[in-house]
C-alpha cells in the first residue's frame, strides 16, 4: 500500500551519518532589508516576514538601517547576560546528570533571542515564556539562586515544588507562569494585550513559543485575537529547526516562513536572524514602538538553532548528524556579539575569559547557596502538606479531609 | 424586588457586576450588540460600551484563554459560550491552564474568570445543543462548578462567581430560563412568575458558593439533585405522596457534602438525580460519597436516575430526558426495598 | 474605565436604521484577474488570494480568462438546481413556521456556491459540507423526499431521528455527515485526502465553513496538515459577511481577505465572487485540477452573502439593515445565472417561470410523500429503542439493560 | 513466546497490525524516524514506510482530526497522544466527532481510531507528564475506554483495539512500562522478565475488550483496579496478609459489571483504588454501580484509594501517589468495619 502512496512528506535535510544540509534556510546578506516606518500598513510590510532583518555582517560589522547603535556598555551587558545563561545552562545540564535535579532544559544557541528582547523591552511589559527562554530571568534581574531553588523544588522553590524544574514565574518581575503545555501562554498574551489596551495601559504583552508548538491550535487563536482587537502584543515563532526529533518541516516551515503566517492573518511578521542580537534588538523596539503607538501586534519569527539536546531526557544523535550546528550557518549568537565587540575595540579574549571565570563562579557559589535550601532528595524538605493549597484560594472542606488523611497515613508509616 | 425570569436574573447579576466593579468584562460569541442567543447580555453593551461587552471571533478556545489573560492583568471576565455542547474546544485552556495557574504558581498568578454556559435538554436541540457536561469539569481539581435551578439563586450565585478569585464553570439549565418545568412537555408553559424564586432584588445580593439548598424538608427519602431535575423530582414526588427531602446540590464544587449526608442519614433512603448521562456522571460522586459516610444509615440501595447513556437524541427526547415516570421508579424502587 | 479604553473593535457597516455600506468590499471588474497554471508554486499565487475572480460582467456576458465556457445545457442545470434549493428552502421555511418541523436552515443567496462546486467536481469526490450546503444533495441527485424525511425525523429519516434538522449525511453519495459543531469537518476533509493520497487514489476531498468558523482552531488544523502533507484537499471559506449577528470584521476579514490566510500558510489561496456560478465553477476545477496533479491544497474565499436569518430561530432584523443584501453588490446567483442565459439566448423569463412552477409542484409532491411516513409529532414514528443503536456498533450489556428499563418505564406509563 | 516489557508488547501489537492489515497506520509527535519518546514505536517507520507510520505536527486536535478523516476514508489509524496530559487540545475531536459519528450518521460513517496514549504518575513528571484521565473520557457514550496492566494483557488489548470498529482511548500506565511497580520507589527497579505477564507471544492473538480480569482469587474482600495499581493494590494486600480478590478492570468501557460484582457479592466487602484524582473519578462509577448491585451482600461501605484532589505535585510525588500505606488503611478499615 506504501509503495503506491503520492502522500508528500516533508523532507528532513540530514540525518544522523548525512552531511549537515542548511541550503534549505532563506538567507539574505545583512543590511539588505530595509526598515519601514513603525506605523505602516501590515499590507504593507509583507517582505519584512519573507526577507531576514541581519545587522551584523561576516566582518563583524554592524550594518544596514536596521542597526540599533546601542552604545558599547549595552553590548557589554548582553553579553555578559547571554554568557552568564550560557554558564547556568552548563552547570544545571551537568548537575542534572549527578541527580540532584530530576529535570533541565537549556537555551544554547538562542540566548540572543531572550536576552536582546528583554533588553529592548520596558520591565513594566508582560513577558509570556515558553520553557527555553530563561535568560529572561537573568535579564530582568532574579537572583540565579532562586531559578537553582526551583529547579531543586527545595525550601525556597518559588513554585512551592510543585512545578517540574525550569518551570519558572516571577509575578514582580513581569514574567509569567510556564506552563508545561505547549503555546497556551500564546494567546493568554493576546488576552492580557486586549485588557492593556481596554485600561489604557503603554504596556506590551510579549510571549514566545518554538517552530514545533506554531502547530497548536493556540497558536492560531492568538493571531487571530491580536488581529481582530489590534492587540498590543509582540508574538514570536522561536524557529530553532527542530522540535525534539521533528523538523520544523512539519511545522509548516517547508514552503513559508513562519512570519509569512502574520501577514496572513492582516498582521506585521518580521523573519529575523535570531542569532545576531542587533538585528532581534531592532525588531523587538520596532515592534513594541509600533504596539504602543496604536499599530497593532507583530508576529516575529526568529531564525536560530537549537544547539543542544531538547531536555536532559532527549539524545540529538539519534535524529541528527552530530555536527549539524557547527555548520548552522547564522553561526552562535554569544561568538557573534564577542566579535562584534572586538572589531569595535571594546573587548578582547582576555576580558571575554576573565569574565567566563567570574560567571561560573558566580554559578558555583550560588549553586552552594541554593542547595543550602535542601534539594529533592536532601532535608531541609518543604512541607508536603502544601501539595493542598492553591488548589483554591481557600482551601476547601474535601481538601482539608484529604489533607487530614494524609498525615494519618504518615503516621502509621 | 422584582418578577424575574432566568433570563432576567442573570442579565441583572451582569449589570449589577458592570456596574460596581469597572474591572469586570463580558465576552462571547453575539453578546455584544446582539445581546447573546438567549438573550442573557441584552442591552448591557450599550450600557457599558464596546471594550466592557465583546463580541468575540467564534472561537471557544481563544475566548478562555484571551479571558485567562484578561484575568491575570486585572480584569475579572465574564465569558460566555453559547452552549456547553460547544465547550470542548476550551476544553485545554480550562483544565490545564485556568484550573492550575494558582497552583502552578504557588498563588502569585490566578485569573478569576467565570464561565457562562446553557446546558441540558428539553429544548428539541439535538445532540449538539441538548447536553450536560457537568462532570468532565468537576473532577478537574481547580474548577468550581456551580448550575442554579431558579431565578433567585441563579443572580445570587452568578453574582458570587463573579466575585470569586477562583474559577467558576457556571451552567444554565436553558430548559427553564422563561419558566419552572416539571418534565411534563405536554402541560401548557408556567412562567417564573407563579414561582417564589421568581421574585428577585434589583441590586447586589450574593448566594454562596458550596451551599447546597434544602428546597423541601421531609422524612421518607431524600433527593439529591441540581438544575431542571429540582423541579421534575419535586414533582414526581408529589405525585407520589411521598414526604421526601429534595436537596439542590447548586454547587457541585465545592461540595456541600455535610448537608446532603445530613439528609441522607436522617432518612435512610436517597435517590440521586440528573439529567447527564449516568455513566460516570456527577451521581456517582455523589452515590460513591454519600454510601461511604451514610452507609450505616441506608436502608435500601442508593439509585440513580439520569439520562441514557447515548447521545442525546432528537426525535426521542421525552424517551430520553429523565422526566416524572423514571423518577417515579426509583422513587417507588427505594421506598419498596427492605 | 471604558472611556480612556484603547481597544481597537472591528466596525461593522450597518445596524438596523443606517443604510447598507459595502464599501468595505475589495471589488475588482470581471475577467481582470489573472488565470495561473494549475501548477504554480503557491508563493506565485498571492494575487489570486486579495483580487477576485469574476467571470459574469454587468451586461450578463461570461468574460475574462476564467470562463469556463460551459455549454447552455450545463448551464440550464445549474440554473435548475440552484433554483430547486431555493424553492425548497423557502417551503422548509414557511413549514417550520406551521410547527411540523423543529428548525431550517436556509442557503438563500449562497446557492451557487455548492452548486457550481458539486457540478465541477467528479461524483467520487468526498464532500464535507456545513449545514449551508444542501445544494450538493441537490447536485448529487439525492431524493429531496429523503430530505425532507430527515427534517420530519419520521420514520424515513436517515438519521434515525437522532439529529437536528438539516444535518444530513449519504454515503453512497460521498457526502459526509454534519456536525452540530463547527468547523470539524474542516480538518476531518484533510485526514480524508491524506488518506486518499496514501491510498493512490484519485479523488479530492472539498469541504466548506463560514466566515465565523473559520475562526475556530480546526480551520488552522485543516490549513496546517494540509499544507505540510500537501493533501489533495479543496478547503472553502463561504464569506456571507455574516456569523448569526457577527461582522465578518470579527473572524479577521477588517483588514485581510480570507482567502490571504493561505498564502501564510504555504498553500493557493483564491478568492471568488461567490454569487458567479461561472467563476465558481472554474476556480474549483483549477483547484480540483491542482488537487489531482500533485499541486496540493487550494483555500478557497467564496465572496457572498447570507440573505436569509442564520436560521428559523434567528431574526436578522434585530443587528443589520433590512435592506441590505438588495444592496449587496455582487448581486443573486440564481438572477445572474438566470440573466446570463437569457443573454445568450438560451433562456426566457416564460422558460424561468414554468420552471418555477414546475419546481414548486415538485417540493409539494415531495412533501405529500413525506409527511405519509410521519412526522415529528404525527405518527407513523420511528422506534425509540432506536436511540440505543449505533452508539457503538455493537450494543453493550449496559445499553441493554437501559433499553430494558426504558421498556418497563413505559408500561407504567 | 518473548520477554516482552510493555513497550516492546505495544511496539509488537503495532507492527503485527501493519504488517496484517494495509490499511493501518500509525501517526503522532515524534512517533516515525524517532520512534516516539518512549520507544513504542520504535523500527515501525523503517519497516513500513513514512506513509504508514506518520510524524505530525505538534497539534493533538490536528492529529485527531485527521485520524478520523483517514478512518473514514478506509484506513484504521492508531494515533499517540505523547502524554495523556496533553490530549485535551483534541478533547473536542474525540468527543464531540469521534465518539457520536456512527450515532449521528445512523451507521453510514464511521472511523475506527484508536488513540494511545501514556498515563499516570510515578516518574518526577510534574503536573503536566502524570494525569489519570480516564474518567473524562469514560463518561462519553461512544468510546471505549481501556488500560493494561502488563506486557501480555497491553499486546493482546492493543490489537483487539486496532481491530475494533469503535474509538478507543488507550491509556498506557507509563510507570510500569519496563516493569511492575508496588509503590515502593525506594526498591530497586524489578523488569517484566520476573513476571509471567512478561511471557508475550510473537504473533497475532487478542486480549477481548470489555471483560475484566481476576488477578488474584480471593475470599475477604474485593479489591477493583486497573494499571499500576493492580501491582500496588495486590502488594499491600499481601503486606496485610488479606486474602484478597484482585479485579484488574483492563475495560472502562465497556465495563465487566458482572464480574466485579460477582466478586463483591461474594465477598461482601469492596476497596476501589486508581491512581487519578479521587472527586468524580472513575472509582465514584464503579463504587456507584456496585453499591446498586450488591447492597444487600455489603458487610462495610465501599471505599476508594485515590490521588488527592490537587494537581499532581512534582517534590511530593510519593505523598500524592496512591502507595501501599494509603491501600493498607482502607483495606483494614474494610476489613474491622462492622
Ligand atoms: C500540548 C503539548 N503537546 C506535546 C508536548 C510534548 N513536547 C514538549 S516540548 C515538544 C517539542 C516542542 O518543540 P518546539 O515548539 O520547536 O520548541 P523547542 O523545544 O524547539 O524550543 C513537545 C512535542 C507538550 N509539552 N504539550
Ligand atoms: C463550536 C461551535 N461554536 C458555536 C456554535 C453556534 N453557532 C452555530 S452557527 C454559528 C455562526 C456561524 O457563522 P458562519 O461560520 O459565518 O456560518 P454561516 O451561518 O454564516 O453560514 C454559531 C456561532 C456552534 N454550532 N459550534
Ligand atoms: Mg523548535
Ligand atoms: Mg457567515
Amino acid at each position: 500500500m506504501a509503495s503506491q502512496s503520492r502522500l508528500h512528506v516533508p523532507k528532513t535535510p540530514a540525518r544522523p551519518g548525512d552531511q549537515p544540509d542548511f541550503s534549505y534556510l532563506k538567507l539574505v546578506p545583512a543590511g539588505e532589508t530595509r526598515r519601514p516606518d513603525v506605523g505602516a500598513a501590515s499590507t504593507d510590510l509583507r517582505f519584512l516576514s519573507e526577507e531576514l532583518v541581519r545587522v551584523l555582517d561576516d566582518s563583524h560589522q554592524a550594518v544596514g538601517p536596521w542597526n540599533p547603535h546601542l552604545d558599547a556598555k549595552e553590548l557589554q551587558i548582553g553579553l555578559r547576560h547571554m554568557l552568564l545563561t550560557r554558564v547556568f545552562d552548563d552547570r544545571m545540564q551537568r548537575i542534572q546528570r549527578s541527580g540532584k535535579i530530576s529535570f533541565y532544559m537549556r537555551s544554547l544557541g538562542e540566548e540572543a533571542v531572550s536576552v536582546a528582547m528583554a533588553m529592548a523591552l520596558r520591565p513594566s511589559d508582560m513577558l509570556f515564556p515558553s520553557y527555553r527562554n530563561q535568560a529572561l530571568y537573568v535579564v530582568r534581574g532574579r537572583p540565579i539562586v532562586d531559578l537553582m531553588c526551583q529547579l531543586l523544588s527545595n525550601t525556597r522553590d518559588m513554585c512551592k515544588g510543585r512545578q517540574l524544574p525550569v518551570m519558572y514565574h516571577w509575578r514582580n518581575g513581569n514574567i509569567f507562569s510556564i506552563s508545561g503545555n505547549l503555546a497556551t501562554q500564546f494567546p493568554q498574551a493576546v488576552g492580557w494585550a486586549m485588557a492593556a489596551a481596554i485600561k489604557g495601559q503603554d504596556d506590551v504583552a510579549v510571549s514566545w513559543l518554538g517552530d514545533g508548538s506554531s502547530a497548536e491550535a493556540d497558536f492560531h487563536h492568538a493571531l487571530l485575537f491580536a488581529s481582530v482587537y489590534k492587540a498590543p502584543a509582540i508574538l514570536c515563532v522561536v524557529n530553532n529547526q527542530w522540535a525534539i526529533s521533528t523538523f520544523q518541516g512539519f511545522a509548516g516551515g517547508e514552503r513559508q516562513t513562519f512570519a509569512a503566517r502574520g501577514p496572513g492573518y492582516g498582521i506585521a511578521g518580521v523573519r529575523v536572524d535570531g542569532n545576531d542580537f542587533l538585528a532581534v534588538h531592532a525588531v523587538t523596539q520596532w515592534a513594541a514602538e509600533r504596539a504602543r503607538t496604536g499599530g497593532g501586534p507583530t508576529l516575529i519569527e526568529h531564525v536560530t538553532y537549537r544547539a543542544a539536546a531538547h531536555s536532559t531526557s532527549d539524545d540529538p544523535a539519534r535524529y541528527r548528524p552530530k555536527d549539524d550546528y557547527e555548520r548552522f550557518p547564522l553561526g552562535d549568537p554569544v561568538l557573534r556579539l564577542k566579535n562584534h565587540l572586538i572589531a569595535l575595540g571594546e573587548w578582547s579574549e582576555e576580558r571575554h575569559s576573565a569574565l567566563t571565570a567570574e560567571l561560573e563562579e558566580h554559578i558555583a557559589k550560588s549553586w552552594k547557596e541554593a542547595v543550602g535550601f535542601g534539594t529533592l532528595t536532601d532535608p531541609p524538605r518543604l512541607d508536603p502538606h502544601l501539595m493542598f493549597e492553591d488548589v483554591f484560594r481557600d482551601m476547601p472542606e474535601h481538601l482539608r479531609r484529604q489533607e487530614a488523611e494524609l498525615r494519618a497515613e504518615q503516621d502509621r508509616d | 424586588m422584582a418578577q424575574m425570569n432566568m433570563i432576567h436574573a442573570l442579565n441583572s447579576a451582569m449589570d449589577v457586576m458592570l456596574g460596581r466593579d469597572p474591572s469586570v468584562v463580558v465576552l462571547g460569541e453575539d453578546v455584544g450588540y446582539f445581546g447573546g442567543v438567549f438573550r442573557c447580555t441584552e442591552g448591557l453593551q450599550r450600557k457599558y460600551g464596546e471594550s466592557r461587552v465583546l463580541d468575540t471571533p467564534i472561537a471557544e478556545g481563544g475566548i478562555l484563554a484571551a479571558a485567562i489573560g484578561m484575568g491575570v492583568n486585572g480584569l475579572r471576565p465574564v465569558a460566555e459560550i453559547q452552549f456547553a455542547d460547544y465547550i470542548y474546544p476550551a476544553y485545554d485552556q480550562i483544565v490545564s491552564e485556568l484550573a492550575r495557574l494558582r497552583y502552578r504558581s504557588a498563588g502569585e498568578f490566578y485569573a478569576p474568570v467565570t464561565v457562562r454556559t446553557p446546558c441540558g435538554g428539553g429544548i428539541r436541540g439535538g445532540q449538539t445543543h441538548s447536553q450536560s457536561p457537568e462532570a468532565l469539569f468537576a473532577h478537574v481539581a481547580g474548577l468550581k462548578v456551580v448550575m442554579p435551578s431558579n431565578p433567585y439563586d441563579a443572580k445570587g450565585l452568578l453574582i458570587s462567581s463573579i466575585e470569586d478569585d477562583d474559577p467558576v464553570i457556571f451552567f444554565e439549565p436553558k430548559r427553564i430560563y422563561n419558566g419552572p418545568f416539571d418534565g411534563d412537555p405536554h402541560k401548557p408553559a408556567v412562567p417564573w412568575s407563579t414561582h417564589p424564586k421568581g421574585e428577585v432584588p434589583d441590586g447586589h445580593y450574593t448566594v454562596p458558593l458550596g451551599k447546597a439548598d434544602i428546597v423541601r424538608a421531609g422524612s421518607e427519602l431524600s433527593i439529591i439533585t441540581y438544575g431542571t431535575m429540582v423541579h421534575v423530582s419535586e414533582a414526581a414526588a408529589r405525585g407520589l405522596g411521598l414526604d421526601a427531602e429534595i436537596i439542590d446540590v447548586r454547587t457541585m464544587v465545592p461540595l456541600d457534602i455535610d448537608t446532603i449526608c445530613g439528609s441522607v442519614a436522617r432518612t435512610g433512603r436517597c435517590v440521586i438525580v440528573h439529567e447527564a448521562t449516568r455513566f460516570g456522571g456527577f451521581g456517582a460522586e455523589l452515590s460513591a460519597s454519600i454510601q461511604e459516610q451514610c452507609f450505616w444509615n441506608l436502608q435500601a440501595p442508593i439509585l440513580r436516575v439520569a439520562g441514557w447513556d447515548t447521545p442525546y437524541p432528537h426525535a426521542f427526547e421525552w424517551e430520553y430526558f429523565p422526566g416524572q415516570a423514571r423518577v417515579a421508579r426509583a422513587l417507588k424502587a427505594v421506598m419498596e426495598a427492605a
